[in-house]
């Protein structure tokens, strides 16, 4: 099969999500009343707006993540053809997560690992 | 590929090795002993520098992705007296303002980073490198235009260099896609071979160009200039507007001559009239400034459109005249921010109206702003005289006679904005006078080597035939 | 495509032989999407089963023994159950993005059940990327949760909703990484190509040290990224009420539900696959028949699907520096060291190979 | 390679989005939605370079590999802008272009 | 060393002394030695050109040539004629007197004598150079400093002055840039390499077009110095809040940057170009002469006095030079030399007066011959050389200008002349009611009486001035004589 399988997938996924409101829907007992409404909040009504501002740790981790995952993207393509050029690739590699590894020993040292 | 080929790389190598090393520094040194970090910096980065000069090979590496030869290395070496003498400016900076805080070293890692990036970018054969050198020669200057992050102007300048950088560099690579698409290949020694002048090529050339203006920041690309060099450290205002634009300049040069050639009658046009705004937009603007920042800032724009001109004679002249430009704009260009860095470090003032009367109780500062300011203004003897007769010569030499015409025009208007400066040190008496202070080592040898620079570089010509020698590998 | 199985291969030409092409290829590809629906759903409601009788086990009591023999048919009673309930929301939610949320879950599952090789041949998308799709697909997954957490305008599903970003996203690296490690062997990163190449020699054995360090690093991530006990920040029951989907109830509660099952067995199929030789059976013993391969492959993912579960019902939940202590300070330099050392095994040829 | 739909169709389509990331990166007034403006002008290129590749020069990776260090540089960059963005945040609580202007001229 | 490179060189070394001394005193003792040498350096180049010359009979002599930018084929190229002798000569003499009538300059006195000093680097450099290229930098080199010396020292709206001078004079170099480019251009045209070397390019024809197009702009571009209406403004200002030396040497020397240059530039090398236009600039220059004239009879304040008859004699140079005439052309040069005595006698004198009464405004002072009977006198012989009286170097020189002139046969050149000859009478009204109310008459302030007497070193200064200027009268043959000599290859060129 090809390329067209994760089209069938994608819809065979909305059909199941949609199919099963539906279906949900229709058999489904309805009752309406305010407090229903309510986000739920252990029983009090919420104070304050609810999209508040985060703390930036995990924006920080966020921004690691992208530098390391796009890292990964890199030696994904090098894992592959490891195998063909055994030395030059295996030096360069060494190099490359020497680096980044003091990048991580960096970040590290900067305290952007420390959750408080 | 033999190992020793990557002799002809050492400058990146080597800088690299440096970059690690202060990394390593900043991880392992504890941190009451921190501030040797400065010191040695910059005593690696001098060793860098002085072992940049010796001879090299032509070479190519990595498929053609990697190409050096005599010129680019000597203006990696341009490059490298540069920076150098900004260290050398911005060490009291440092030591006194930043290391205290305890992020120094940030400075000095992000800064080689950079300057690795253009490395890169003036050695790339094909576009791929281009791009990642250019871009690794930009990032790291947005963080550190948002060095001082106590400092809202700091974070402005470096939100706005990111995202017009950004924007630049999109627009850019959407250039170089449609190249790619009518040429099948991103080495430019392909491109060269399979360019013809198709309208997507010239769409994409145009494209492309958008990169490069930005960071050269010409007319229209300019909007961040000011507000960037306001915001950001001087330091990082002087790197940007000094090496920052000179690689670049270099680059294009390199691609306009070389891979673009077939299109030169396109980007003839182009040029010529991004060279005339660039130079008027860049001059009437400093016509106002208050903030010597923001000053330096539109006249280094309108310094990119005085060497639009040699650009545009694609000649041999042209090449070797814009190289010396460069060198002769960065040794003036670090004066005067020199100038700048050393009074703001001092006192805390950047406006031209706190210069009044700097002469009577500063008179060495002055005279260096003085010689720094006739130099970028092109006023005999100092080089930057030398430097534009010979971009206006370039262009005459291809016979725009019209467009040497307003550049001289031009030049005459920035003489009034760069006199206003003078008129302040000198003409005028203060009754708030900045008061005299002494330089440390470092500033007051970073400053001596650009007057020294600005007093001989014009004179000596020697240094021109060099150059022009060189230049011949791209005719 | 399911051609192994001869029943497909005659479905197939049938089709083909009776109507016109593009006809017998839509049908063919509703069959597929219905095959896999049917899997992903029976695999969701036994798993939840499981999970409960398994937990009874440890816990040293029974668990659902009533509905059908041995409690079988009790999850089916409660997914109905489920369905039959109401679709509420608060007024304040962001609607389109709170109803769009459990698409990406669910979707994101199925998809990655698509590349699962359950045996030779039933797969229904060898793609040459296949590794490389598994990650990317299982990062998306972490936008439903987000996307849920953040629009049901609730601080407690806001929370577990960062929480399960910033944990998902952490334990990706690892889970990238590590399955890196094993495509040092490989050289390829096509699931069947990966099956293929452990043929002599399960990978796990084939890279020994290095393998085994690889797996287990897997194995807790794959435990973090589908949020599970001892990882589930996300949900803590005692501190968030339900997490990030607090305000979901009824069938769009039980989607994410599903999908942390489905997830959790995703996880242990690429387990499979990539270190214990997924369809294979031990020493090739029943090579000639390749529909035992299904056998062998769900008998693997089974055991791990258990060892999960026993983590959760053994180790107390972490705090979130803890969680990310162990990831960024532990498991990530660990991981880079792996590779390195895999990578000097590989070069040198040091991997065990029968 | 899809069938049944031409290179043209997909430039035209990556053109489209390179112009609403110019235009929002005009006209935007948040600096989040200038950022994923340009980043709509990144993916722009990443579309065009992978297409070109497959469909025009499909024997040689250049322009897939091109889009795999553009996607690497575009986190990158993304990563710096949000961590400069979020400093801002920290000074003045606003991330709205209007505010940004204190330097002008 | 040669005999010319030391016109450089000593001035350079005058100013590394200058720059170690502490104080006014140090620093004017510094620079009258640096002065005096090249005033003797002058005068001994005057001889050693009659003995050079005797023997040579090239075009240049003394001539030095080193190669600097290959690759423009600029050189550093110099030599002498009678002409540019008789400007060395000038300058020495102008400066030396500056040095003395700055005895007492108080304030910054090192860096003012510094900037003295380099504007005279540009004008001993201007005048030897025979490479395009190094002509203009010199050219260039004498303009900054006034920037300084009128800026700092000045009095009045010294600001606005200094910034207006500085970009008019160099919004004229940068016209010339460009002719100067274009000059360089097209010296190939018979076939050799581009050069920038005056005497090479004279061999070459270049094209009428070309010529016609650069030459306006060469001639603007030097003309601008020399006072050309209507670019002249900036001299009146300059003039008038400039200090006493820098007015001197302004007046005295770097106005005839001008004329020289466009004599030896724009009009050598570009003959059939100033053949095309001199219609156009012999009306510029006309109308300079009579408005100069004119202008200088509205004026009340002595130095704008001056500076409008600056411009009326220098527009008379040029006016003479545009007649492409033997005998005027050596009467052009003659009243370059005469004017610069003279001018900068009388603003060395009204520097004088300003420093003892405070006061320029001629309606303010009355009966100075009364209480300064020194300055008064010599003050009345300046003005008699500047309106022409025989015996004095003026007349020498626009007697020449005038016959000269009238020997073209063309309607519209002798209207022209009868025109300009006509201003001679206005100067004569001008200066003698200069004197008349200044000199004349009752003391009219009662504080004049008590003026300050002549000082030795102002003597000095005056004395240096006025010799020359008897001595042109009285005995003009052996100058002219080296003029015309000169003069011979320019009309082998243009005429």
């Amino acid at each position: 099969m090809g390329s067209e399988a994760i089209i069938v997938f994608l819809i065979a996924g909305i059909v199941l999500v949609a199919g099963a409101n539906f279906l949900s829907n229709l058999i489904s007992h309805k009752s309406d009343n305010p407090q229903k409404r309510e986000p739920y909040e252990s029983g009090m009504t919420t104070i304050g707006p609810t999209w508040v501002q985060f703390k930036v740790g995990y924006y920080l981790f966020a921004i690691l993540f992208l530098i390391f995952d796009v890292e990964v993207a890199f030696l994904i393509p090098w894992a592959v053809v490891f195998k063909d050029f055994g030395a030059i690739a295996f030096i360069e590699v060494l190099i490359f997560l020497v680096i980044l590894g003091l990048g991580l020993m960096y970040a590290w040292k900067k305290g952007a690992l420390k959750w408080e | 590929m033999e190992l020793s080929s990557f002799l002809s790389m050492r400058h990146e190598i080597l800088l690299l090795a440096i970059t690690l090393l202060v990394l390593i520094g900043e991880i392992f040194i504890p941190e009451n002993k921190k501030h040797s970090i400065v010191h040695m910096a910059i005593f690696l980065f001098g060793i860098h520098t002085i072992t940049g000069f010796l001879p090299t090979v032509e070479t190519s590496l990595f498929g053609g992705m990697f190409r050096t030869n005599g010129m680019i290395h000597f203006f990696k070496n341009v490059l490298n007296i540069g920076v150098f003498i900004l260290l050398l400016q911005s060490a009291d900076w440092l030591q006194e303002k930043v290391m205290v805080q305890n992020k120094g070293t940030e400075f000095f890692i992000l800064l080689f980073s950079s300057l690795l990036g253009m490395y890169f970018m003036i050695s790339s054969g094909d576009f791929l490198m281009f791009y990642l050198g250019l871009e690794l020669s930009t990032l790291p200057v947005a963080a550190l235009a948002a060095y001082e992050t106590t400092n809202r102007k700091s974070s402005e300048a470096g939100i706005k260099l990111i995202l017009s950088s950004a924007l630049a560099s999109g627009v850019s690579l959407f250039g170089i896609s449609m190249l790619y698409a009518t040429s099948g290949s991103i080495y430019f020694n392909d491109i060269i071979e399979m360019i013809t002048s198709t309208d997507l090529t010239i769409l994409g050339m145009i494209l492309f160009f958008a990169g490069l203006a930005f960071k050269i920041s010409l007319v229209p690309f300019h909007f961040w200039t000011a507000d960037v060099y306001e915001g950001a450290p001087i330091s990082i205002a002087s790197y940007l507007s000094v090496i920052s634009k000179g690689a670049a300049v270099f680059i294009l040069m390199i691609l306009l001559f070389t891979v673009m050639k077939p299109l030169m009658h396109v980007w003839e046009n182009m040029i010529y009239v991004i060279a005339v705004l660039t130079m008027f937009i860049g001059n009437l603007f400093a016509l106002r400034q208050q903030n010597m920042k923001r000053f330096l800032a539109f006249s280094s724009i309108a310094q990119a459109g005085f060497i639009l001109l040699g650009l545009i004679a694609g000649n041999q002249l042209g090449t070797a005249t814009i190289v010396y430009f460069v060198l002769i704009y960065i040794f003036s260009n670090l004066a005067a921010f020199g100038v700048v860095q050393a009074i703001s470090l001092q006192t805390g003032k950047e406006n031209i109206k706190d210069y009044e009367g700097l002469y009577r109780t500063n008179p060495n500062l002055s005279l260096v702003m003085m010689l720094a300011l006739f130099s970028l203004a092109g006023i005999p003897p100092v080089a930057g005289f030398f430097g534009k007769f010979f971009l206006f010569t370039a262009a005459a030499s291809e016979g725009y006679y019209l467009l040497v015409f307003l550049a001289v025009v031009n030049v005459t208007i920035s003489l009034y904005y760069y006199l206003i400066v003078v008129r302040a040190m000198f003409l005028r008496k203060s009754d708030n006078p900045i008061p005299f202070f002494k330089n440390k080592v470092y500033m007051r040898l970073g400053l001596l080597i650009t007057v020294i620079g600005i007093l001989v570089l014009g004179l000596y010509s020697p240094l021109y035939d060099y150059i022009y020698n060189l230049s011949g590998i791209f005719n | 495509m399911i051609r192994a199985l001869s029943i497909t291969r005659s479905i197939h030409d049938w089709l083909y032989s009776s109507m016109s092409e593009n006809m017998a290829y839509f049908i063919e590809m509703v069959l597929i999407a219905i095959v896999y629906l049917a899997i992903f759903a029976v695999a969701g409601l036994f798993l939840v089963l499981i999970e409960r009788r398994v937990a009874a086990w440890f816990q040293l009591r029974i668990g659902p023994n009533r509905v059908g023999f041995q409690g079988l048919l009790q999850t089916m009673a409660d997914a109905l159950k489920l369905l039959s309930k109401e679709l509420t929301g608060t007024e304040k939610a962001d609607k389109f993005l709170y109803n769009l949320a459990p698409y990406f879950v669910i979707i994101t599952a199925l998809m990655a059940l698509a590349v699962i090789p359950f045996t030779q041949d039933f797969q229904a998308f060898d793609i040459n990327i296949g590794i490389l799709f598994l990650i990317a697909i299982s990062s998306i997954g972490v936008i439903g949760i987000l996307l849920g957490g953040w629009s049901s305008n609730n601080k407690f599903a806001l929370i577990g909703a960062m929480r399960s970003g910033v944990q998902t996203i952490s334990y990706e690296l690892s889970i990238g990484l590590s399955l890196l490690t094993m495509i040092l062997i490989t050289g390829s990163l096509q699931l069947s190509e990966i099956v293929e190449v452990q043929k002599s020699g399960w990978l796990i054995v084939q890279g020994h040290i290095p393998a085994i360090i690889a797996f287990m690093i897997y194995m807790i991530a794959g435990t973090a990224e589908t949020n599970r006990a001892p990882f589930d920040m996300a949900e803590a029951e005692s501190e968030l009420g339900a997490g990030f989907h607090t305000e979901y109830s009824g069938m769009k509660f039980a989607y994410f539900f599903l999908a942390e099952f489905i997830n959790m067995f995703i996880i242990a199929a690429i387990a499979t696959t990539v270190f214990f030789g997924a369809w294979l059976s031990p020493f090739g013993i029943t090579e000639s028949i390749p529909i035992l391969g299904v056998f062998w492959f769900l008998a693997k993912a089974m055991v791990l699907v258990f060892l999960m579960m026993w983590f959760r019902w053994t180790f107390p939940r972490l705090r979130v520096d803890q969680l990310l202590t162990l990831e960024w300070k532990y498991l990530l330099p660990l991981n880079l060291m792996n590779i390195v050392i895999m990578a000097l095994i590989v070069w040198l040829n040091l991997t065990i190979q029968f | 390679m899809i069938p049944g739909i031409s290179i043209y169709e997909i430039l035209t389509i990556t053109s489209i989005l390179f112009f609403i990331g110019v235009y929002g990166f005009i006209t935007r007034k948040n600096l989040i939605s200038i950022l994923i403006s340009v980043e709509l002008i990144l993916n722009a290129s990443v579309i065009n370079f992978v297409i070109i590749n497959k469909y025009l020069y499909p024997d040689m990776l250049q322009g897939v590999l091109f889009s795999l260090f553009i996607i690497a540089v575009a986190a990158a960059e993304t990563a710096l802008a949000v961590s400069i963005i979020i400093g801002l945040y920290r000074q003045i609580s606003s991330v709205e272009v209007k505010d940004v202007e204190t330097m002008k001229y | 060393m040669d005999i010319l490179t030391l016109f450089i060189i000593v001035p350079i070394l005058t100013i590394l002394a200058l720059v170690f001394t502490k104080g006014l005193k140090q620093a004017r003792i510094v620079s009258l030695i640096g002065s005096l040498v090249q005033f003797g350096m002058a005068i001994n180049l005057v001889f050693a050109y009659f003995k050079e010359r005797a023997v040579n009979s090239d075009i240049m002599v003394f001539t030095k040539d080193v190669v600097w930018f290959k690759e423009f084929n600029i050189h550093y190229n110099i030599g002498v004629d009678g002409i540019s002798v008789a400007l060395l000569l000038l300058t020495a003499i102008v400066v030396l007197a500056g040095v003395f009538i700055s005895w007492k300059m108080n304030d910054l006195p090192k860096e003012f004598f510094v900037s003295l000093i380099v504007l005279s680097i540009g004008v001993y450099g201007f005048f030897i150079s025979l490479d395009l290229f190094t002509m203009f930098v010199f050219f260039e080199i004498a303009v900054i400093p006034m920037y300084l010396l009128i800026g700092i020292w000045g009095t009045g709206p010294k600001e606005y002055s200094a910034m207006k001078l500085t970009l008019m004079l160099m919004g004229a170099s940068a016209v010339l840039l460009v002719g100067i480019l274009g000059i360089y251009f097209n010296s190939n045209a018979d076939g050799g390499a581009l050069t920038f070397n005056i005497l090479e390019i004279s061999k070459v024809s270049i094209p009428i077009e070309a010529q016609k197009l650069f030459f306006p702009l060469t001639f603007i571009g030097f003309a601008v110095i020399g006072a050309l209406f209507p670019f002249h403004t900036w001299s009146p200002d300059g003039h008038a809040s400039a200090p006493t030396a820098v007015s001197m040497l302004h007046a005295g020397v770097l106005m005839k940057l001008g004329g020289y240059g466009v004599f030896r530039v724009a009009m050598f090398l570009l003959p059939e170009g100033a053949m095309h236009w001199s219609w156009f600039f012999i009306i510029l220059a006309t109308i300079g002469v009579i408005y100069g004239a004119f202008a200088a009879i509205k004026q009340t304040d002595l130095k704008y006095i001056n500076a409008y008859s600056s411009v009326s004699h220098l527009g008379m140079v040029l006016f003479a030079l545009l007649m492409l005439n033997k005998t005027s052309w050596n009467g052009a040069i003659l009243q370059s030399l005469s004017h610069g005595f003279m001018t900068a006698l009388f603003f060395a004198l009204i520097g004088m007066i300003y420093e003892r009464t405070h006061t320029r405004d001629v309606t303010e002072l009355g009966g100075l011959l009364k209480v300064i009977p020194f300055i008064s006198a010599i003050y009345v012989i300046a003005g008699l050389a500047s309106l022409g009286l025989p015996g004095f170097s003026g007349f020498v020189a626009e007697m020449n200008i005038f016959v000269g002139a009238f020997e073209h046969e063309d309607m519209f050149y002798r209207v022209a002349t009868i025109i300009s000859v006509s201003a001679i009478v206005v100067t004569a009204v001008y200066i003698l009611r200069v004197v008349g109310i200044m000199l004349m008459g009752p003391v009219k302030n009662n504080a004049f009486l008590t003026l300050e007497k002549v000082t030795w070193y102002e003597k000095l200064g005056i004395m240096l001035l006025l010799i020359p200027i008897v001595g042109m009268g009285v005995a003009p043959l052996w100058l002219s004589d080296m003029i015309l000599e000169s003069l011979h290859p320019f009309i082998q060129g243009v005429l």
